[in-house]
């Protein structure tokens, strides 16, 4: 019996280089969860959509995929933005929405709404306190990007762990992801006698940032701490020798030994061409917790089955952070833990804890 | 670090007004909003790219394959998005929208090129070589840049004033057909035009891409809004007037960043000129008649 | 009825978006170069938004304060503003969407910043949003007819002759910078109550260049000049959804074809053709005028 | 008493005086020529008096009142008009609307009721309706009524000025160059016009380089050089005036 | 030297000449008149390539002027004085002649074209550097006169020569006119002073309603009593 799964995300746009990678791994997982037989009759199809990195598209799309009695679920879209706007109108269709973005925004919309990051909180948190109590850091300046709520909140989270732990921040500045020229911040940071910066950015703009502030004069001694974002090969490549030292927490990592990562790593590689991403990671990571909700909610899901499996999904397998991913049962927040790691010889590696 | 910081805004200005040059030639002289400005100084930074990367030309021939690059791609914007809607005597708003097509079509080729990465000049096209002077660092490639800027504006002035092209060009500007009566040949002198304030903005793309370490396909967006602070500030199609603007947004920029927040860039600049226009309603070095000609015919 | 239910958000956004490009709309005719539209419409929606969401004002009221606060707002920066002209206008109005968008990102404790206002309720939906543009269009026709549009006509085209037939120039920018700003108020507040959440960027420079095409492509001069253009330009993306990777392409090209051959916009150039021709019909009819020689 | 009255104005350009200390006056039911060589200040004196252009010097009175300073909006609406050398129409409007543009003066509705589009707005507009049309067909351009102005040859765009001038029902009706690119018999038609208006009360100020057009139609001439009065007196005295002849009319 | 035949032009479906055929002879002055809105401007700006003819022959010394762009014809020595003077107005007296200059191209090395133009206006020499702009109309007429003969001519045609300038200049140009064109120039003359116009011109035709209703010589036409009670009859009466 085929179902249908709608699988929506920013292939166009500004958030394309993370909603390309996430669509791919969405659809290898799906795909793998229909082979590996363990959804017994049950089929899913996938239904594709594009929100173009767009509130309204992301409305409009939600909305026309939910019309459709087939669809049981509807994994995507890929930011915050987009997820909150698109959350709303799960609800009202009463057709489960299972996002990516890590803005509370999404679950608070209503029963139907779900994310699968933890809130920068959590990972932020275990960031904070790894530079408080392993580093010798003692001032850091903190550098995000102030348009997009996802880097603003986890800036926050990261402050707000260092609170009471004998860290000072000693400035912070708001770029824009569009934004090219910070040389102006680098010779400031030059000139602040700091031990550390923080950036939470997209990966090649957090790049440019740690590259010019090389240049302005800020030595290699010190290390640049950084989100999820930095995680990838895209970073350690734009950055080039100028990313040394840097300490960067993950959801993901590609050396991981979580059960499953191998596998996902080569059959992406082998269909994709590329190794797999954080964002393709926590696509995949989606994509199969929404394979298992639709397994839990038996042989003749229907949407509110599937609505209720993913809320009570718990100590799930998965490739991400320390390797279970539970949903809190309160509000709906998940949590799977992070993993710290440091750039070495322009490679990424676990940092000693 | 005020000195040093005086550079950074120095340097950023200059390139900003070199942008901003070949947009205020269309705007000032042609009456030509051109949207599209920003996508081909992207595409003036890409020609350069390829140059570097795919052959190993050094970075001098870059620039000048991304003033060509630039040139050209203008010169085929108004063949395209302008001169249709001068043949069929459009009114000036039409060229805005036309080149926001244009600008929509340009970007996205490129975000598809480039499959949205954001790509950079390899670590050694330029030698990353530093001085100190009077205690300040100064980079071998901001010399360079700045004199690049020089050069181009000295001799774009005396293009401008000294040839007959600069009176052709401001005769056609003003009415082409009045222009076409007096033997005057608009379709060279819009060329010339066009390639000109393209291949400016071909060469600012290099030097953007080069010194701020990426060339993505959002890279002219952040530039445009700035080229409008910088053209009003320095009055509109006045050459020295947008060197000059550019300069001063490039210094208050810098001190923004370095005395209040990176966040507040905006907001002084915006604010600045906010006022500026309240303060002279035709902008700090803007005629009077400048703005009036303008108004007159719209 | 399923086609209808699919595409409801869609045509809920257009029909929104003509009360936003009826706010630009009204700027244009009256010869101001205005892009202020964006800045209008995020004081109303910032407005609505955070009365509802924290003071628990019910939805209308919220719209009604919305329009009132866009009209003060446009009312407040018109003294400044109305002593400008052409360009300089267009860019202090673009440099006022700026600030306004800068405050919105910077001003956390009221705005919260990029987070943007969640969890708006949902009071606007289509039969809302098309009430809203009957009776704006019918506003901005009435006034169109009335001495105030004459007005605004030959300002926008002549300021001198204007002054010399006794009008007010002043006046007249500042009432077209108020019916701005209270049209977008109340667009921006409409928008709020429809999307359940509002960010800063959506009032950014996209939204000025969005609401200018759409009153340039569909007309400046008719009232469904803006009504078409919002149409189009909200409709198009979605009917170039089969094409994905192209979409951008066809849709830039598309705005760059109908602006070439119908340069004033869709709706007064095909008026003008229309009219043109029932004009050259009367003169071909009496083409054997008598000659006096 | 004159209704127009110039004391001692003077405009400078640059340093340079385009009008100089010029007296002169223009009155009711009268049609006062201004005529002088090329450059000689006419057209600024027409400015000045309809508040387009600041005074160096002097002052203008109207009806006795010191109008000097006053804005040209003002002036409008105290009955000065005029038409301009360079014709300035609303070229996509049609010539009805053009004409309608000037009946500004004469409207009553107030801004609200136009804003909230009571009846009583519209009951106006229907009105100018009305008397543009009247006026359309005085100038025997009823049939061009819905043509946009731009589409119309210069001679007729002439017309459209001098209507919508006409439309503010003025007590000062500054002509700059009414008819040229006219030939005289269509000059002579609109000759006839302008004597039933300035029959009605109107002070009529008109520069006109068609001498005939002058000589039949002025009850009173004035003649400016380099910014300064040189001779005035009725039309017939004037041109014989030697002075008027080697300035002005050349042998 | 000019030969128009069959010539037809409609504005967006508006026919503004119909059939419209006549001769201008090498070395002459030919005058049109007509009441507004004839299509006289329209004549003048098909030839001047300005407009687009529907159907109709245009010949300067024999080849073709339909089609060509406007610079080329004017590059070729055809140069029309507009319609309202058409001065670059953001650009200086001096800069405005300079422009008239390029028509000439490699035709004639005259050098002294300025100055014959500031000997035949010598207020555009008093104001050389003034923007052309802020003239006065009728030096605005001379500036235009002027920026077309800095072009020069083989032929020249003049839309209301007269319009906006003082009689006594009048008097000059039209002399000025009669003095090139004893050493050469051909004119084409659209003039609403009938009775100046019928004076200089060796030939002359009336335009009407788009038609040519009649022509033949000046002087022909000047006695004609169609012609005099409607373009020159009522003007006798009082001057
Ligand atoms: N803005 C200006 N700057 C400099 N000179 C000016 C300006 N405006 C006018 N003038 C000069 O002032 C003088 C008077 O000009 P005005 O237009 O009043 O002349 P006029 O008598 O109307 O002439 P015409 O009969 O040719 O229209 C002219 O010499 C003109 O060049
Ligand atoms: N751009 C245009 N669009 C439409 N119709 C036009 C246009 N220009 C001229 N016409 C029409 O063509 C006809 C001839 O106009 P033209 O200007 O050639 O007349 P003219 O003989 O030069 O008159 P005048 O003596 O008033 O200058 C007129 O009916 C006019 O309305
Ligand atoms: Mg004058
Ligand atoms: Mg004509």
């Amino acid at each position: 019996e085929t179902y249908k799964i709608g699988v929506i995300n920013a292939l166009t746009g500004t958030y394309a280089f993370g909603g390309v990678p996430i669509q791919n791994a969405m659809k290898l997982a799906i795909e793998q969860g229909n082979e590996s037989g363990k959804l017994g009759d049950v089929k899913l199809e996938v239904v594709e959509g594009d929100s173009a990195s767009d509130k309204g598209q992301t409305i409009t799309l939600v909305s026309r995929l939910a019309q459709d009695p087939a669809l049981l679920m509807i994994i995507g879209p890929t930011t915050s933005l987009e997820g909150t706007a698109g959350a709303p109108v799960a609800n009202e269709q009463k057709v489960a929405l299972f996002g990516i973005g890590s803005s509370r925004g999404i679950v608070q919309a209503g029963p139907w709404s779900f994310k699968v990051q933890q809130v920068g909180d959590d990972m932020l948190g275990e960031l904070s306190k790894y530079v408080a109590e392993h580093t010798d850091i003692k001032k850091i300046a903190v550098v995000f990007d102030r348009s997009n709520d996802g880097f603003v909140s986890q800036k926050n989270a990261f402050v707000a762990g260092l609170q009471g732990t004998g860290v000072e921040v000693v400035s912070e500045d708001g770029i824009l992801s569009s934004d090219t020229d910070f040389l102006a911040i680098g010779t400031r940071l030059a000139n602040s006698g700091i031990d550390a910066f923080f950036v939470a950015a997209p990966a090649e703009v957090g790049a440019n940032v740690v590259v010019q502030a090389r240049q302005a004069g800020v030595p290699m001694e010190v290390p640049m701490v950084g989100p999820s974002s930095f995680a990838t090969p895209a970073f350690i490549d734009t950055a080039g020798g100028a990313a040394e030292g840097s300490i960067v927490i993950a959801d993901y990592f590609i050396g991981s030994k979580n059960a499953g990562n191998e596998d996902f790593v080569a059959s992406y590689e082998s269909k994709y061409g590329a190794k797999p991403d954080n964002w393709a990671a926590m696509g995949f990571a989606l994509a199969s917790l929404a394979v298992e909700a639709v397994k839990q909610a038996g042989p003749e899901p229907t949407r509110e089955k599937v609505r209720d499996a993913l809320a009570g999904l718990r100590d799930v397998p998965t490739i991400l952070g320390n390797g279970t991913w539970t949903m809190d049962s309160d509000d709906f927040d998940p949590h799977y833990g992070a993993a710290i790691l440091k750039v070495e010889d322009g490679g990424l590696v676990l940092a000693n804890p | 670090m005020l000195a040093q910081q005086l550079l950074n805004g120095v340097v950023v200005g200059s390139v900003y007004g070199l942008f901003a040059l070949g947009f205020t030639l269309l705007f000032g002289v042609n009456h030509i909003m051109n949207m599209a400005h920003g996508a081909v100084f992207m595409w003036g930074a890409f020609a350069g790219l390829f140059a570097v990367t795919m052959f190993d030309l050094p970075f001098a021939a870059a620039l000048v394959i991304g003033a060509v690059a630039g040139g050209l791609l203008s010169v085929v914007l108004d063949w395209v998005a302008f001169r249709p809607l001068r043949k069929r005597n459009a009114p000036e708003f039409s060229a805005i929208v036309s080149s926001i097509g244009a600008n929509l079509i340009l970007l996205s080729l490129a975000q598809q090129m480039t499959a949205t990465r954001v790509m950079r000049f390899p670590f050694d096209t330029f030698p990353i070589k530093f001085y100190e002077i009077l205690g300040v660092r100064v980079q071998l490639l901001q010399l360079v840049i700045m004199a690049v800027v020089i050069l181009t504006v000295v001799g774009l002035v005396w293009y401008l004033q000294r040839t007959s092209a600069g009176r052709q060009i401001r005769a056609v500007a003003y009415s082409e057909g009045t222009s076409r009566l007096l033997g005057i040949n608009p379709f060279s002198i819009n060329f010339q035009v066009f390639f000109l304030s393209g291949a400016l903005a071909g060469v600012a793309g290099v030097l953007i891409g080069l010194v701020f370490n990426s060339v993505h396909f959002m890279m002219g967006e952040p530039l445009l809004l700035r080229a409008f602070v910088v053209i009003i500030l320095g009055g509109l199609g006045s050459i020295p007037g947008a060197l000059i603007a550019g300069l001063l947004i490039g210094i208050v920029q810098v001190l923004t960043v370095s005395y209040l927040s990176a966040g507040m860039a905006d907001v002084v600049v915006f604010s600045l000129l906010f006022l500026v226009l309240l303060a002279r309603p035709t902008g700090l070095f803007g005629s009077a008649s400048g703005g009036a000609a303008r108004v007159a015919r719209q | 009825m399923s086609f209808f239910a699919g595409y409801g958000p869609l045509v809920e956004l257009a029909l929104l978006n003509m009360v936003l490009a009826f706010s630009q709309y009204i700027v244009l005719r009256a010869g101001v170069f205005s892009l202020g539209s964006a800045a209008f419409a995020a004081v109303g929606a910032y407005a609505a938004a955070i009365l509802a969401t924290r003071h628990g004002v019910p939805p209308a009221l919220c719209m009604v304060i919305a329009l009132v606060a866009g009209g003060l707002f446009g009312a407040i920066v018109a003294v400044p503003l109305a002593r400008l002209r052409g360009v300089f206008q267009a860019l202090a109005t673009l440099a006022l969407v700026q600030i306004v968008l800068s405050l919105a990102l910077n001003w956390t404790s009221l705005t919260d910043g990029a987070l943007g206002i969640n969890s708006i309720p949902k009071a606007v939906h289509i039969t809302e949003a098309a009430i809203a543009v009957v009776v704006v269009a019918y506003f901005l026709h009435v006034i169109g007819m009335s001495g105030i549009g004459r007005g605004f006509d030959i300002i926008r085209e002549d300021e001198t002759v204007a002054v010399s037939l006794g009008y007010d120039v002043r006046k007249h920018h500042m009432i077209a910078f108020v019916l701005s700003g209270a049209i977008a108020g109340l667009g921006g507040a409409m928008h709020a109550f429809s999307s359940y959440s509002i960010t800063p960027n959506e009032f950014g420079f996209h939204m000025v260049v969005m609401l200018l095409a759409m009153v340039v492509l569909g007309g400046r001069v008719s009232i469904f000049g803006p009504i078409v253009g919002a149409l189009i330009l909200t409709g198009l993306p979605e009917l170039l959804r089969g094409f994905q990777d192209y979409r951008s392409i066809l849709q830039g090209a598309l705005l760059m074809v109908s602006i070439t051959f119908l340069p004033r916009g869709i709706v007064d150039t095909v008026l003008g053709r229309l009219r043109h021709r029932s004009l050259s019909r009367g003169a071909s009819a009496k083409d054997r005028d008598e000659v006096t020689i | 008493m004159s209704m127009l009255t110039l004391h001692e104005v003077g405009r400078d350009f640059g340093g340079l005086p385009a009008v100089d200390s010029l007296s002169m006056g223009a009155e009711a039911g009268k049609i006062t020529g201004l005529i002088g060589p090329n450059g000689a200040g006419k057209t600024t004196v027409v400015n000045m008096i309809a508040g387009l252009l600041k005074l160096s010097r002097g002052r203008v009175l109207l009806d006795g009142q010191d109008v000097s300073t006053m804005e040209a909006q003002h002036l409008s609406h105290m009955g000065v008009s005029r038409t301009f050398q360079n014709i300035r129409l609303i070229k996509e409007a049609s010539v009805l609307e053009n004409v309608l543009a000037g009946f500004h003066r004469h409207e009553t509705t107030s801004t609200l009721s136009s804003l909230l589009g009571l009846p009583s707005a519209f009951r106006e507009r229907r009105a100018l309706l009305r008397r543009s049309m009247d006026l359309l067909e005085r100038f025997d351009m009823a049939d061009l009524a819905d043509w946009p102005a731009a589409s119309l040859s210069y001679g007729h765009q002439r017309r459209i000025e001098m209507m919508r001038a006409l439309a503010t029902e003025p007590r000062l009706l500054l002509l700059d160059e009414p008819v040229a690119g006219m030939n005289d018999a269509e000059a002579y038609s609109l000759a006839e016009i302008f004597r039933d208006v300035a029959a009605q009360g109107v002070a009529i100020l008109l520069i006109e380089h068609n001498m005939r057009f002058v000589r039949r139609l002025c009850d009173h001439v004035c003649v400016l050089a380099s910014g300064r009065l040189i001779s005035q007196g009725a039309a017939e005295t004037v041109v014989n005036d030697p002075r008027v002849i080697e300035a002005y009319l050349g042998s | 030297m000019l030969e128009v035949s069959g010539l037809s032009v409609s504005y967006s479906g508006i026919r503004a000449l119909k059939d419209v055929s006549l001769t201008v002879g090498k070395g002459e002055i030919f005058a049109l008149i007509g009441p507004n809105g004839a299509g006289k401007s329209t004549l003048l700006n098909t030839l001047s390539g300005m407009v687009l003819a529907q159907t109709g022959h245009a010949r300067f010394d024999g080849v073709e002027l339909i089609g060509r762009p406007a610079h080329r014809i004017a590059r070729a020595g055809l140069i029309q004085v507009p319609e309202g003077r058409q001065v670059i107005a953001p650009l200086t007296v001096r800069e405005n002649l300079e422009l008239g200059r390029i028509a000439a191209g490699t035709r004639s090395g005259d050098r002294d074209a300025l100055d014959r133009v500031h000997d035949l206006f010598p207020v555009l020499a008093e104001r050389r550097t003034q923007l052309a702009g802020s003239l006065s109309g009728g030096q605005q007429q001379m500036l235009a006169i002027g920026r077309a003969l800095m072009g020069a001519p083989r032929i020249l045609l003049l839309d209301e020569p007269s319009l906006g300038l003082a009689p006594v200049i009048v008097r000059e140009v039209f002399d000025a006119l009669l003095r090139l064109n004893a050493g050469g120039l051909t004119i084409l003359l659209v003039e609403q002073n009938a009775k100046l116009a019928l004076e200089t011109a060796h030939h002359a035709a009336i335009l009407e309603m788009g038609r040519v209703v009649m022509r033949g010589t000046a002087a022909d036409l000047a006695h004609d009593p169609l012609v005099v009670d409607h373009y020159l009859g009522r003007t006798e009466e009082t001057a």
